[in-house]
Parts: structure tokens; C-alpha cells; sequence
């Protein structure tokens, strides 16, 4: 007969608050199998631990039932707590009293009597748990980072500083991500460029990291430690070992329409062209949509002026196949368009502008050579406007329900960065709320009104018409209570942002779990916010959330760590819950082999010995590497013959039947 | 079919003979004339107890899974709607395909006695068969009755002569001459029923089962090796008749293993000794599976994944898609 | 046979099951639970590695033992930690609820809903609607005594 | 029944279905509001007001007089508040309270001024007509 010690945690007043944890203790010791029931005050103290490690000596106790918090939170606690008093720790269940119980039901009647029946659907469960033993998996000491921008190159770089190899796969022709599109950057106004720059050399030229530009992933498959990623080098049609980056071939290539992704679009480009000066590699790819040669085969100047005949045409897309023990998603953010948005009139009127672009106007690269002028007649503006919360803090579907976190300080920046250099521009900011926490950063948000004069408005703005040749924007002054209509040259507006348009891509690629805003959802919100719950998958820079450089550069740190752990092993303990086949009962129809979507069954012809009949039989096989556990195999099977340890037939039946 | 009978016999006899194969797989008769039973015939003597005639209903596809374990090859005559079962089974990997011997003979639908009976023919001794009428003698005169009012249920809902898999066929491809069939007519039918109407239905249905586990045993689609309601490991073998799962939902999960499996071939309502129209819980999953997942026969062919085994990203959602007054 | 006892006329207690995959509908559980946000009590919650380790029998078994209510709550299609799981359970369920419904057991008795492990509130709203669509549908005394004819 | 000025703003929220306390005065409806100019208590405000318990000043003002119905607020607000149906649940409540004197079709004077707007129609058996 099992012997079975039941645990009943009060979480301090979490779960005592509304449930009688000494009358759960109390009712489960009638339970057949029970041997030792107690309720102890924090069982995930070392206090708690030790209660258990004592009774499961003291008593002999066979079986291990917590009633507790998530075991998503301290199964992993309490498994080596009874693995140290010697017990197997995956003959340990726990009944989750807390967040599916006590914090959800306020009648102290109602919950103790629910926590009493997980209690017991817990105990009907540990009576048929079995002792695993984990496998072990190889770890590929090499690590992945998908997204080029600052945070992939700082998570690549403190890998790569520990020795171990990386690769960064960016999508576009060059690394340096949002960054390197801005001017200067808050709290100091640093010029970005200026700190930028420095580490895309450096990440260049070290020798652990290889950069693949103009690159996307187009498969990954394998799990922690073992994943297989496939990467799509698409052609440049130009040579990298080459060309010099002389930059002849984009002066003199005669295709000027398409528009700079670079510069927001502000100005045109030509077909074959480097994205900004800085840009590393340093090397010109032609846009194959836009190139006469490829769209009509006439042309092919810049093949005949390439002082270094670095053209190739005929340069095709190349699949690269790597294997990698941890993968980083660094894939960052996109300002959300303005379609939706009609109010603003930012489609009709080219003084509205957004904020990304006006970092491009005002940027010494950048179109208009940092000159701020406007659009519309290249004239200097006497007076500009910024809106804040363009879609942000928006639950209508129109926008994102979040706060985009960084607008508010890079408005006060703009503004500033104007009133500096045109201390004669009259400078308005209309505002819900300013949220400029942080470092330094309220008092630099105050420096723009108490130093430079900006004026700050509470009150959103409702509406932009022309009128003459300036805008008219329609806001209101809540304080007041009044209804504005400030003349304006131009408007800037901070528009909310998004994860980048491939994130939901790559989180079906890698099974990583993502919110409904496209961002990937942390293992932890507060505990490991750098973890995605899919182990070996990390997560660095805004594709885990709106976050300004400072925390990007910080968590990107942290996620470097992270790998570094990971990759730091050599052997890595698998999952031992995995599929096992009944040589017995399988009738070697392989239904289970067509819904493992990790290829972890095969089929063999095997010798049975079924009531002394020894017969040859084809039978199904489970590679415990890679299985990962899900189960769609045991119930594709009509026969039974395949079962999920840890979560078997019998133990799901055991505890529907505890239930009903 | 007479005919055809003499040219199965003929090429049993070559077959044997020759040692082209160890057995063949047939009918013989059984104890009364319309009761013709399965036969194993491994030597040609045994052959004149073959029968091929209006009574020989029976699907031998599944006989074929014993046979394949030994290193033998075994022919097997079998009518159209038997070939889609022998193809599920070769899915399933039941059957080794390269052991069997398959000849496709042709049939113009099998007739079901208690539909004769129905006539009100009484003493009744033996029917032959001319063209689309039976002769039926009985010990108060012979009787001429169309074959078409008396043919299986099964038959009605005939998949047409052409055989899903064959190595060899036997004779020309015969028509079976039925009125028009809807075979989900019944199924529409209980749809349109009120919950409480439709639960009557099967209470009453259901309750007739006695467990003799005869449809099981005949279905082509039900192969395990070893049955989970055999299987004292398996959580649902409770064959004590108390409230186990395994009296009350028998039927229902028995149904929902061959979805998506079951080729509709209506051997399992043909042979219930209680008459239980088990076929509708079949024909109710194939109804759905063609509606949610596109038209599907299983057993057509023997590759094409099976509808459970497979998924579209935008199939349809589990709560829009069941039907029935509620 | 199991004749459906006639519970006592004490106000009807539903009893609700649900199977949550533990990568999105439980961790979705334990989110409403961390948010403080409230649901009946009738429901239980079984956890599963996914929702296609939910075996149809265990969905019988529970309705035959007396559960009013399943439901099953899953990652939305394409958000499955085992990349394809839910999308079989989608179609096993799909014919379920349609057999239970054939059966004439009232197709709301089984429910599938994906709920994202981002998604507290969604959850408790789920279970909360749920629980009222049980108590209205009252006792769930019919597949018990599928079989024995009153 | 006599209700308090805070019981009487409590009833209005709940029989106009409105979520007012989604609202974070961002002054969008205000920002928008084309007879805005008009108006003594801007949308923005009128919801403050609402929310926190005062509605004798609203029912004085001529804000529910010089709303238009065109519902620009309520289409505009970032957190699906609802303004103008606050401003048409005061101003029934006060309609209401003057013995329902409400405009009938047939007082119409027989051919209207075509140069009336025709929002402006609508608008009039919108406000006075319910």
C-alpha cells in the first residue's frame, strides 16, 4: 500500500486567508494510502522543505502530494526537496490550492472545500505515479540571435565575449536596427550614432560572431540545446569580399523611384544601394523589384562603373543549415501606421509627420541634412506641434492598449533638440499624461519646459485641418476645460509601436508563446523576464515588450546570461515525461507516427512474446530524446498501447474520477 | 451469379494447384442456405464447398490479418465494398500487401432473408437467382420476388462496382439495382429531432446491446491487436456490469476509433444478433468529417492520411460546428 | 444499473471539469488567479501537457461520473507549445460535440475555448459564462443512465 | 421617490450603459467636438462630472442643448466611452422632468427652410422627439 504524505501550505495568509488548510489536513487523512497529513505555515522554506524531508524518513512515505501554489512555480522546489530525503522526485504531485483556488474563491466553505477535492485528485493521481529518471541531451555550445538592432548586437556581444560562438541573423542590409535611424537619444542626447556604432564594429570584427544581412530564418526544428535553424542568405547580387563600399554603382545607377526604408521614406533611393553611411557590411544590395536589369534585362550600369567588378547578377538566394544550443529573439519594434487614424490627416498633409521621421529630418544624415524644415515648402517652421498617445493607451481596435513607453521622453528630447538650435520656434506639447519614471529622466523632461521655455498641455488632440498655408489642430485644454485650436507649421506625432511584423512568424517557428500584441510572452513576468516559456529560447530588446535603449541594453545583458547558462553545460537533463509504447498491446499501426510533431517515433519489427506466443510484430518506438511530451500520440492510439508517463491514462482517469 | 461461383472455384482450384498460394479465403455454406459462413479452403478437395451466390455478405478483408503474420500467401475474393476495407487495413499496416493475392469478383447486391420472411413467405427451402428476381421455393410453391426490395441494408448504400484495390478480377462489373438512397437520411432525420427525442432514440436503442462484441469483432476497422476493452490495464476495461464507462459508452467510443477509418461497408449493423442501428453512429462521423474536412472515403486508397491523423490551420471551430434543433 | 439517484432538493451544485494545457489555459488559470479575478468554484481543473493529450473517454468518463460541464481550454491555434497539439484536439473535439450533440446531450455540456496564458481575465470570464450555461442547463443526468431504460 | 444629486448621476450612468469609468480624461471629444464652441461644460468635463456624483450643473447647462448628436466624441474616444449618450441621458432625464413636451412631427411647419442642414433635422427629432 502507498504511503502517502499530504502537505497543506498556508502561503502566509494566501491560501489560510480563504481556505481551513488544517481542515484539508484533517479530511485527507481518512484517505486510504495517506500516512502523514500536515499544514505548514510556508512550505517552500527551507522550514517546509525540511517538515517534508523529516516525515519522508520518519514515515517511509512512498508518495508526496503539496497542496500549494502553481506547481509551475515550485514543483522544481519540491521535486528536490524529496529527491534530498531520497524519494524519486516525480513521485511528488501538487495540488494547486492557491491560484486555482484560495485567490479565486472568497467563501472560506466554498474554497476548503474545493482545495479538499484537488487534494484528493492529487492523492488519486500520486498513487499511480511511476519513479522517472531524466535522459541527458548534448548542448551545441553555439547560440542564435534573430534581429541585428542594438539589442541583438549587445546580447551577441557579451556571448561572444564568453567565448562562445554566435550568429546574428538580420533581415535587413544592414545591422544597427531603429538606432541607427535616430539623432540623438535620452536621457544625456548623446548622438546615437556616435554610441552605436562602436559596437557594430565591434560586433563585426569579433571573431566568435558572424553576421548573416539580408537574411531571414526560414525553418528551425529540435529542441534545447539541439535546434536546427535553416537561414535564408538572400542574393545581394553584389560580393562582399569585393567591394569597397566606393558607392559609384548607387550614384550612377538610373532607377531613383523607390523610397529609402532607411529614411522613412522621406526621400528615394536608387535599386542597388547601402542604407546609411555607417551601414555595416558596407556592402550595396540591389532591389531586385526595382532594378532594370531584372524587371526589363536592360541596364547594368553599375556592373560596368564597379571599379571592382563586384556585381553579380546571377547570385542566388543560399540556404545556410546551423545548429545552435539557445536562440535569442532580438527582432524589435515597428511605429503602427496611421491608416486608422484619419483625424490627424497624416496622409494628406506632409507637415504631420511622425515621430520616426522626424528624427530623420533633424538628423545630419538624414534627408534634409538635419535642417528642419517642412515638407510641404521646405520653409523653416515658427511653430511646432507634438501629440502624444497617437494610438497608445487606445482600447478601441483602432489602437494598442498598452503605453508605448518611450514617447514621452523622446518628445521632451525633440522639443528640446528644437528649442536648442531654433530657440525661436514656439514648441507645444499636448499630452495625456507625462510618464517619464526613471533615472534622470523626470528632471530631463522638466529641463524642456523650465529651461526651454516648451509649453505642455494637457489635452488630447482631436483633429488637424489645413488652413492657408498652416495646420489648424484641434485639442482641448482639459485643466481649463476649454476648446483649443492652435495654429501650427507642423505636427509631430508620437505614434504607438508594434513588435516587428515577422515576430508571430518566428513564435509558430519556435513554438514560443505570444500575446495578443504580437509580443512574446515572458516565462515569468517579474521572475525571468528574459526566458520565453519554450525552453532555450530567450528574449531581448522590445520584441518582449515597449521598453526604451537603456533596458533594452540591460536586458539584453540578462539574456546573455541566460544563454551562457544554458550553453555553459555540456549535458542537459530532458524532460522525463515522454511517451512510451506497450510492446503488448501495439498493433503497429502507426497512427501515433502521424501526429508527433517531433518525428520521435519510429517502427520496428520486433519478436513479442504475447501468452508464451512468440510472434514478429511491427512495433512503434518512442526516441525519449526527442519527445517532448505533449501526448497527441497516447490518444491517436486506439488501443492504448501508447502511454504518457507522468500523465498516463490511468492517473488523468484516477483524477477525473477523485473529481466526479 | 452462378456463373461467377463456377469461375471462383475454377480459379481456386488453379491457384492451389499450382501452389501459387498456401490458402484461399472464400465462402462455404453455412447451416441453412441464406447462412453462408467465411472459409479458409488450403487444398482443392475442400473447394466444392465454396459458395458465390445472393447470401455471401460476409467481408473477408479482415480475415486476411492472421494470415499475413505467416510467411504465406493467401488469396482472397472479395466484392467492391470489401476492397475499401482491405485498403484501411493495409493503412493500418494490418495487412502485408505483398502476402495477399486479391481477386475482385463482382456482386449484384447481397439479399437479407428477414426481408424475404417480410414477404410473407413462410417454409421457404431455397432461392435461386434470374436476372432481378429470386425465385424462392418454400413448401407452399415457389414465389418470384425483385431483388431489389430485399437487398441488405448495407447494399442499398452500395459504393459501385469498381474495386478500390485488385490484382485480378473475376467476370464483368455488375450494377446493383436499388431506388435511390440517401444514406444519411436517417442521420438527417435524427438531427432534425429535438435533444430529448434524440436521447429516447438511443436510450432505447443501446439498451438493447448485449455485449456480445460481435460487431467488434467483424468490423475491418477495429484491428488492435489487443482491444482496449480486453485490456484489464486499460482504465476502461471494466466488463463488470456496473456503471464502468465501459457498459454505458461502449458504442460511442468504439465509434469514435474507427472515425475517420470506418468505409461505411455496414457490416456491424448487419450482423448486431439484436438489430441495433449501429451503423448511424458511423455514418453520424462520416456525415461530419465530410462536411467540417471535405468529402472523404476511407479506405479509397491506401496512402491518403486519415482526417483525425491530419489538420488544416483554419479548420472550422469545435462550438460552430454541431448541428440539430437545440 | 445505475439509475440516476434523485439528488435531494438542496439547490442544484453543478460540478464542472476542465482540462487546461499547461503551457496556455493553466498558466491563463494561474494569471486570474494572481489578477484576484473570481469564478465559480464548481469548476476543477485537471492539468494536461496540451490539449491534445485530452482523451475523448476521459470526457465520457467524467460526464459519466457525474460532471455537469467539461470544457477544455487550449493555446489558440498556432500558439501551441507542441506546435500542431491543439489543432488535433480541435478536430477530435469538433466530432465529439457533435456525436454528444447526435447522442442528445446538450452540445453546451462540452465546451472548447483557447485561452492564452496572457489572457487572466479572459479565463475567468470563460469559466464564469460557463458555469451559468451549466446551472441553466441544470443536471447533467442523462449520459449517466444512457443504458438503462426508465 | 426623491433621489439624491450622487444617486440620481448613479442612475443616469447605469440606465445609459455607459462605461464612464473607462474614461482617463484624455479631452479627445472635447478636442473633436464641432459645437464645442458653443458648449458651456465640454464633453470631457460633462463625463467628469457625471462620474463623480454631480449632475444638477449639467442639466442646467446648454451643453445638452447644443450637442448635435453627430457622435464625432464617441467615435474618437481612445477607451470606447460613450459621451454623447451621457449628454442624451441628462437631457432626457431633464426633458422628462419638464412634462415631456416633446417635439411632434406634425408641428413641423409644412415646407421646411431647404438651406436647414438636413443633420440638423435629425438631430432636432433625435433630442426632442424620444
Amino acid at each position: 500500500m502507498q504511503k502517502i504524505g499530504v502537505f497543506v501550505c498556508w502561503c502566509g495568509s494566501n491560501i489560510a486567508a480563504t481556505v481551513d488548510v488544517a481542515r484539508v489536513a484533517e479530511s485527507v487523512k481518512s484517505i486510504p494510502g495517506v500516512a502523514f497529513a500536515a499544514d505548514y505555515r510556508y512550505m517552500c522554506s527551507e522550514g517546509g522543505q525540511e517538515l517534508m524531508q523529516k516525515a519522508i524518513k520518519d514515515y517511509g512515505l512512498s508518495r508526496v502530494v503539496v497542496c500549494s501554489c502553481s506547481p509551475r512555480m515550485h514543483e522544481a522546489t519540491f521535486r528536490k526537496a524529496a529527491q534530498a530525503a531520497g524519494l524519486n522526485p516525480y513521485l511528488v504531485e501538487i495540488a494547486n490550492i492557491r491560484e486555482h483556488c484560495s485567490w479565486v474563491h472568497k467563501d472560506k466553505e466554498v474554497a476548503t472545500a474545493k482545495a479538499i477535492a484537488l487534494a484528493k485528485a492529487a492523492i488519486a493521481k500520486v498513487k499511480l505515479n511511476t519513479p522517472l529518471v531524466s535522459g541527458e541531451s548534448a548542448v551545441v555550445k553555439r547560440a542564435l540571435v534573430i534581429g541585428g538592432g542594438i539589442a541583438g548586437l549587445q546580447t551577441a556581444l557579451d556571448i561572444a565575449e564568453a567565448g562562445y560562438k554566435v550568429d546574428i541573423v538580420e533581415k535587413t542590409p544592414s545591422i544597427g536596427g531603429k538606432m541607427s535611424q535616430l539623432d540623438k537619444t535620452f536621457p544625456t542626447l548623446d548622438c546615437s550614432a556616435c554610441i552605436l556604432t562602436p559596437k557594430m564594429v565591434e560586433a563585426a570584427t569579433h571573431e566568435n560572431i558572424t553576421i548573416y544581412t539580408y537574411s531571414e530564418i526560414e525553418k528551425v526544428s529540435g529542441y534545447v540545446g539541439q535546434f536546427e535553424a535553416v537561414i535564408r542568405k538572400k542574393a545581394r547580387s553584389v560580393s562582399v569580399d569585393r567591394c569597397s563600399g566606393c558607392g559609384i554603382c548607387s550614384e550612377k545607377c538610373p532607377s531613383k523611384k523607390a523610397k529609402s526604408e532607411f529614411d522613412q521614406g522621406l526621400r528615394n533611393r536608387s535599386a542597388i544601394y547601402i542604407p546609411f553611411a555607417q551601414a555595416i557590411p558596407n556592402v550595396p544590395v540591389i532591389d531586385r523589384e526595382n532594378c532594370l536589369k531584372f524587371q526589363t534585362g536592360k541596364c547594368g550600369i553599375c556592373a560596368k562603373v564597379c571599379p571592382a567588378g563586384a556585381i553579380e547578377y546571377e547570385q542566388e538566394d543560399e540556404l545556410v543549415t546551423q545548429k545552435y544550443g539557445a536562440i535569442v529573439l532580438a527582432t524589435g519594434f515597428e511605429p503602427i501606421d496611421m491608416a486608422k487614424f484619419g483625424e490627424f490627416n497624416y496622409e494628406y498633409c506632409p507637415d504631420v509627420i511622425t515621430s520616426l521621421e522626424f528624427e530623420r529630418l533633424t538628423n545630419a544624415a538624414g534627408p534634409t541634412q538635419g535642417h528642419l524644415v517642412r515638407l510641404s515648402d521646405g520653409k523653416k517652421p515658427k511653430s511646432i506641434v507634438f501629440v502624444s498617445c497617437v494610438g497608445s493607451r487606445d482600447t478601441t481596435e483602432r489602437g494598442k492598449t498598452y503605453c508605448s513607453k518611450i514617447c514621452c521622453m523622446y518628445n521632451a528630447k525633440h522639443a528640446m533638440l528644437v528649442k536648442e538650435k531654433y530657440p525661436d520656434i514656439d514648441v507645444q506639447v499636448f499630452y495625456i499624461d507625462v510618464r517619464t519614471p526613471g533615472k534622470s529622466f523626470d528632471e530631463f523632461y522638466r529641463r524642456a519646459v523650465e529651461e526651454y521655455g516648451v509649453q505642455y498641455t494637457k489635452g488630447m488632440v482631436g483633429k488637424i485641418t489645413e488652413e492657408g498655408d498652416h495646420l489648424l489642430v484641434h485639442a482641448s485644454d482639459v485643466a481649463s476645460g476649454a476648446q483649443l485650436s492652435v495654429p501650427a507649421d507642423m505636427v509631430v506625432l508620437a505614434t504607438a509601436i508594434k513588435p516587428a511584423a515577422d515576430a508571430r512568424k518566428l513564435a509558430t517557428m519556435l513554438t514560443a508563446s505570444i500575446d495578443t500584441n504580437d509580443f512574446f510572452t515572458e516565462a515569468h513576468p517579474k521572475l525571468r523576464p528574459v526566458e520565453s516559456p519554450t525552453a532555450g529560447i530567450f528574449l531581448s530588446g522590445v520584441c518582449q515588450g515597449p521598453k526604451d535603449i537603456p533596458e533594452t541594453v540591460a536586458q539584453a545583458g540578462a539574456a546573455a546570461v541566460k544563454v551562457l547558462g544554458l550553453l555553459s553545460k555540456d549535458k542537459l537533463l530532458t524532460n522525463p515525461c515522454v511517451a512510451t509504447c506497450n510492446e503488448q498491446t501495439c498493433s503497429g499501426c502507426l497512427a501515433c507516427e502521424k501526429v508527433c510533431p517531433y518525428g520521435a517515433i519510429s517502427a520496428e519489427y520486433k519478436l513479442v512474446n504475447v501468452k508464451g506466443l512468440k510472434e514478429r510484430r511491427l512495433i512503434a518506438q518512442v526516441n525519449e530524446a526527442l519527445c517532448q511530451g505533449c501526448g497527441a500520440c497516447t490518444v491517436a492510439c486506439p488501443s492504448g498501447a501508447m502511454d504518457l508517463k507522468g500523465f498516463s491514462n490511468k492517473q488523468i482517469m484516477a483524477e477525473v474520477d477523485a473529481i466526479c | 451469379m452462378q456463373k461467377i461461383e463456377q469461375l471462383i472455384k475454377e480459379k481456386a482450384r488453379d491457384l492451389l494447384a499450382a501452389g501459387q498460394v498456401t490458402s484461399v479465403i472464400a465462402w462455404q455454406k453455412g447451416e441453412m442456405f441464406y447462412d453462408n459462413a467465411p472459409g479458409y479452403f488450403d487444398n482443392t478437395e475442400e473447394l466444392d464447398a465454396l459458395v458465390y451466390n445472393a447470401f455471401c455478405a460476409a467481408n473477408l478483408s479482415k480475415y486476411l490479418i492472421a494470415n499475413t503474420k505467416k510467411d504465406e500467401k493467401t488469396a482472397v475474393f472479395l466484392k467492391p465494398c470489401d476492397t475499401y476495407s482491405l485498403n484501411q487495413l493495409i493503412k493500418d499496416r494490418r495487412v502485408q500487401r505483398e502476402q495477399v493475392l486479391v481477386i475482385g469478383i463482382p456482386c449484384a447486391g447481397m439479399v437479407d432473408i428477414n426481408k424475404v420472411k417480410a414477404q410473407g413467405l413462410k417454409g421457404i427451402i431455397g432461392i435461386t437467382e434470374d436476372g432481378d428476381n429470386l425465385t424462392v421455393e418454400t413448401a407452399y410453391g415457389t414465389k418470384q420476388v425483385a431483388r431489389a426490395e430485399v437487398l441488405l441494408n448495407k447494399c442499398l448504400a452500395c459504393k459501385g462496382s469498381a474495386y478500390a484495390v485488385s490484382d485480378e478480377t473475376i467476370g464483368e462489373p455488375m450494377a446493383v439495382k436499388h431506388a435511390p438512397y440517401d444514406r444519411f437520411a436517417v442521420v438527417k432525420e435524427l438531427e432534425s429531432l429535438s435533444p430529448q427525442e434524440r436521447f429516447a432514440f438511443w436510450q432505447e436503442e443501446l439498451s438493447k446491446c448485449i455485449r456480445c462484441n460481435a460487431c467488434r469483432d467483424i468490423c475491418p476497422a477495429c484491428s488492435c491487436e489487443q482491444c482496449l476493452f480486453d485490456n484489464p490495464e486499460s482504465p476502461l476495461a471494466g466488463k463488470a456490469n456496473n456503471n464502468s464507462a465501459e457498459e454505458q459508452l461502449f458504442h460511442i467510443i468504439r465509434a469514435y476509433h474507427v472515425a475517420g477509418r470506418c468505409t461505411d461497408c455496414g457490416e456491424c449493423s448487419r450482423v448486431c444478433p439484436q438489430g441495433i442501428r449501429l451503423d448511424l453512429l458511423n455514418r453520424k462521423f462520416i456525415k461530419d468529417i465530410n462536411e467540417f474536412y471535405g468529402d472523404y472515403q476511407a479506405g479509397a486508397d491506401a496512402d491518403t492520411n486519415a482526417p483525425l491523423l491530419s489538420f488544416d490551420v483554419d479548420d472550422v471551430e469545435p462550438g460552430a460546428a454541431t448541428k440539430g434543433r437545440e | 444499473m445505475l439509475a440516476a439517484q434523485s439528488t435531494p432538493d438542496k439547490e442544484f451544485e453543478q460540478l464542472i471539469v476542465a482540462f487546461c494545457c499547461n503551457w496556455c489555459s493553466y498558466a491563463g488559470a494561474d494569471l486570474a488567479g494572481t489578477a484576484r479575478r473570481s469564478y465559480p468554484a464548481n469548476i476543477k481543473i485537471i492539468r494536461v501537457p496540451c490539449s491534445c493529450r485530452v482523451n475523448p473517454t476521459f470526457i465520457l468518463r467524467a460526464f459519466l461520473r457525474g460532471a455537469d460541464g467539461v470544457i477544455i481550454a487550449g493555446c489558440h491555434p498556432g500558439d501551441c507549445h507542441y506546435t500542431s497539439g491543439n489543432y488535433f484536439a480541435r478536430r477530435r473535439m469538433t466530432l465529439l460535440m457533435s456525436m454528444l450533440s447526435f447522442l442528445g446531450v446538450d452540445k453546451a455540456r462540452l465546451r472548447v475555448e483557447w485561452v492564452s496564458a496572457a489572457e487572466g481575465n479572459k479565463f475567468a470570464e470563460v469559466m464564469t459564462s460557463f458555469a451559468e450555461t451549466i446551472k441553466a442547463l441544470g443536471e447533467n443526468v442523462k449520459l449517466r443512465d444512457l443504458r438503462c431504460k426508465k | 421617490m426623491h433621489l439624491t444629486e450622487k444617486e440620481e448621476a448613479a442612475e443616469i450612468l447605469r440606465i445609459s450603459g455607459v462605461k464612464a469609468d473607462n474614461c482617463m480624461q484624455c479631452g479627445k471629444c472635447s478636442a473633436a467636438c464641432p459645437a464645442g464652441a458653443k458648449m458651456d461644460i465640454l464633453p470631457h468635463r460633462f463625463v467628469w462630472e457625471l462620474m463623480n456624483g454631480r449632475v444638477n450643473n449639467l442639466a442646467a447647462s446648454n451643453t445638452l442643448w447644443q450637442c448635435l448628436s453627430c457622435f464625432t466624441c464617441s467615435a474618437r474616444c481612445p477607451r470606447g466611452v460613450d459621451p454623447a449618450k451621457l449628454i442624451e441621458a441628462v437631457r432626457l432625464s431633464v426633458i422628462r422632468k419638464q412634462g415631456e413636451n416633446r417635439l411632434n412631427v406634425d408641428e413641423l411647419p409644412a415646407e421646411i427652410d431647404e438651406m436647414m442642414p438636413q443633420q440638423a433635422l435629425v438631430s432636432a427629432l433625435r433630442k426632442y422627439n424620444k
